[in-house]
């Protein structure tokens, strides 16, 4: 039983291993991201052939689904997360020879988050946790931006941090309409 | 008295927001920016905890034996609002390094005299 | 009660403008932590226990206290 | 010009809070959602708290997001903050006696007070007293730090627990973050589960990446 929560859990889990992991091998830490976006694509490979059929739809906590969160592997969301997760393999690929200034092991961490907002924007089925995985998706790359501390970088960094947080009340009001439609 | 009643919680929240707004369009320092971050930050939780209002609700927690459940609040917004409090400390805390190394490079915060950051 | 209630929503409103208009940082920091404050109480009010704490804790205290190093690593006064 | 665009942009967004707010009356009824968590949350969860029940029960996955978000604004104020910068160490004059001493009096007091809140309120609030603890022994005895890498490694190991615990649901349960442990009567240390054990995990991670936020913060000031 292949279950879709796995394409969220180990990534995220294997981020947060990577501080622990660098305390023994400090240069295999940029291993990590390639072997958990590898994982990734191979379970959204396995899914694929099984939602054609009909989706599936897992609830987490065990409740039924409006009193909790629920994941929903449609043949479209299973699609999209192949092919973030096809696409951040071979680019962590890359990035094995291609990052080498600064906090190296910080890079791959918040590479490794970026793609799991990623991946939980396409799967999720609850309004309010989209945002969650969008906050996610939008913090890792304000870091990224910024990560090499120069000039240009430190600048985008906070045109778009600025963009970006000026439009969370309208994403809060958003909610909240929804909220007034469900009472109504 | 039922204006107020009604409506304080949500005048406070409402000017909480269009100050905080306000604050980061118009001011040009960079940390002053932040800080109308903050108060914005501050208002959107404040308007979400007084929809979940139920007039003379209690707290809904079972601390004592007894207690009505018909008459406690929504404890949704609540829990939205525990957790937002913490996203919002996190992305003040990017915006204030991000403010930090810009005056490094630049040695000043005011967003006019920097090229590329005018509007 | 709602009278009290008035009063710290007109001074949390005043407490923003003051933090939007002050030049110098450190006091419309000081203002900031003072709406956080008030915004704590009236959660209170709202029968909201744990996010009038959290909100004390972090908004009035640590967010400040993060505003105020950042300051002191940059400029105090807004020019 | 500024200011006239500013405040007609500001117009319309109170126009549109307005609008949303006429739709929700202040002081009605709950909604659905709502009233099931009250009605059901204590015999479901075993929780006391509803607001607990649903921050770390019933919407414990949006929880974990969050605390990742922390971990990512911790990661990354360190990413910035030391990419390619000079460290440079200001002089700084040592703390008078008195407070000194009373950082390292209060200290202990408050760590205590923040694992007792992470049981009896929440993670959150108790993750940031235990922060604001760690503030308290910046200002007052700058030569005891911990070193960056200790918090970075306490807040790892604080997201991996959470991930594990979700996972032995899934192990044991077939859901993810299921209440996998026996929920016994109210009132007791244990009786929610695995709620008690998730929540004390998150202060832990909070109050470990809101110190390292500040250590970082301070680091070269």
């Amino acid at each position: 039983m292949v279950n879709p929560v796995l394409l969220i859990a180990v990534p995220l889990g294997s981020a947060f291993a990577i501080p622990l992991f660098a305390l023994f091998r400090k240069d295999a830490v940029k291993y990590i991201p390639p072997v958990a976006l590898g994982f990734n694509l191979v379970v959204a490979l396995l899914l694929f052939g099984k939602v054609l059929e009909n989706p599936v739809i897992v609830s987490i906590g065990g409740w039924r689904p409006p009193f909790c969160i629920n994941l929903v592997a449609g043949p479209a969301g299973v699609l999209f997360s192949a092919i973030i997760a096809l696409v951040g393999f071979l680019v962590s690929i890359y990035a094995l020879d291609y990052i080498k200034e600064g906090p190296t092991e910080k890079y791959h961490m918040l590479y490794l988050l970026l793609l799991t907002g990623a991946t939980g924007v396409v799967l999720t089925g609850d309004i309010f946790n989209l945002f969650v995985f969008f906050e996610i998706l939008c913090i890792s790359s304000y870091a990224l931006v910024a990560y090499l501390g120069d000039k240009a970088g430190i600048e985008s960094a906070v045109k778009y941090l600025i963009q970006g947080a000026r439009f969370k009340p309208s994403a809060y009001r958003d909610r909240l309409t929804l909220r007034s439609i469900r009472h109504a | 008295m039922s204006f107020l009643d009604n409506y304080i919680y949500y005048i406070g929240a409402f000017g909480l927001i269009l100050i905080g707004l306000y604050t980061i369009l118009v001011k040009h320092n960079l940390i002053k920016v932040i800080i109308g971050l903050g108060i914005l930050d501050t208002g959107v939780n404040l308007f979400l905890i007084s929809v979940g209002y139920i007039t003379k609700g209690t707290a809904p927690i079972f601390s004592r034996p007894g207690i009505d459940p018909e008459h406690m609040v929504d404890p949704v917004p609540q829990a939205l609002v525990l957790t937002a409090i913490v996203i919002g400390v996190a992305i003040l805390a990017l915006a204030l390094s991000l403010a930090i190394r810009l005056y490094q490079h630049y040695g000043t915060l005011n967003l006019r005299k920097i090229r590329e950051q005018k509007w | 009660m709602i009278f009290v209630a008035s009063f710290l929503v007109v001074v949390m409103l005043v407490g923003a403008v003051a933090a939007c208009i002050f030049r110098d940082l450190i006091s419309a920091v000081i203002a900031a932590a003072l709406v956080s404050l008030i915004a704590a109480i009236l959660f209170y009010f709202l029968q909201a226990p744990d996010v009038a704490m959290a909100e004390a804790a972090i908004g009035a205290a640590l967010t400040a206290a993060i505003f105020i190093i950042a300051i002191s690593r940059t400029k105090r006064h807004e020019q | 010009m500024r200011r006239i665009i500013a405040i007609l942009l500001l117009i319309i967004v109170a126009m549109g809070i307005s609008l949303t707010l006429a739709k929700i009356p202040f002081g009605t009824p709950k909604t659905k959602v709502g009233t099931h968590y009250i009605k059901e949350g204590i015999k479901q969860t075993g929780s006391d708290n509803i607001v607990t029940a649903v921050v770390v029960d019933y919407r414990a996955f949006d929880t974990l997001g969050e605390v990742t978000v922390l971990f990512i604004a911790t990661i990354g104020l360190g990413a910035v903050l030391t990419a390619g910068a000079g460290v440079g160490t200001r002089k700084t004059q040592p703390a008078s006696m008195v407070l000194y001493t009373g950082c390292r009096l209060l200290f202990p007091l408050i760590l205590i007070f923040g694992t007792y809140t992470f049981f009896h309120g929440g993670g959150f609030q108790g993750g940031a007293i235990v922060a604001s603890g760690f503030l308290l022994i910046y200002l007052g005895c700058r030569e005891r730090r911990i070193s960056q890498r200790a918090f970075i490694l306490a807040a790892s190991l604080g997201g991996l627990a959470f991930v594990v615990i979700g996972l032995l649901g899934l192990v044991f349960g077939s859901y993810f973050l299921l209440n996998f442990l026996p929920k016994s009567a109210s009132n007791t240390l244990f009786s929610a589960g695995v709620i008690p054990i998730i929540y004390a995990v998150i202060g832990f991670k909070v109050g470990s990446e809101l110190a390292s936020i500040i250590d970082n913060l301070i680091e070269e000031s």
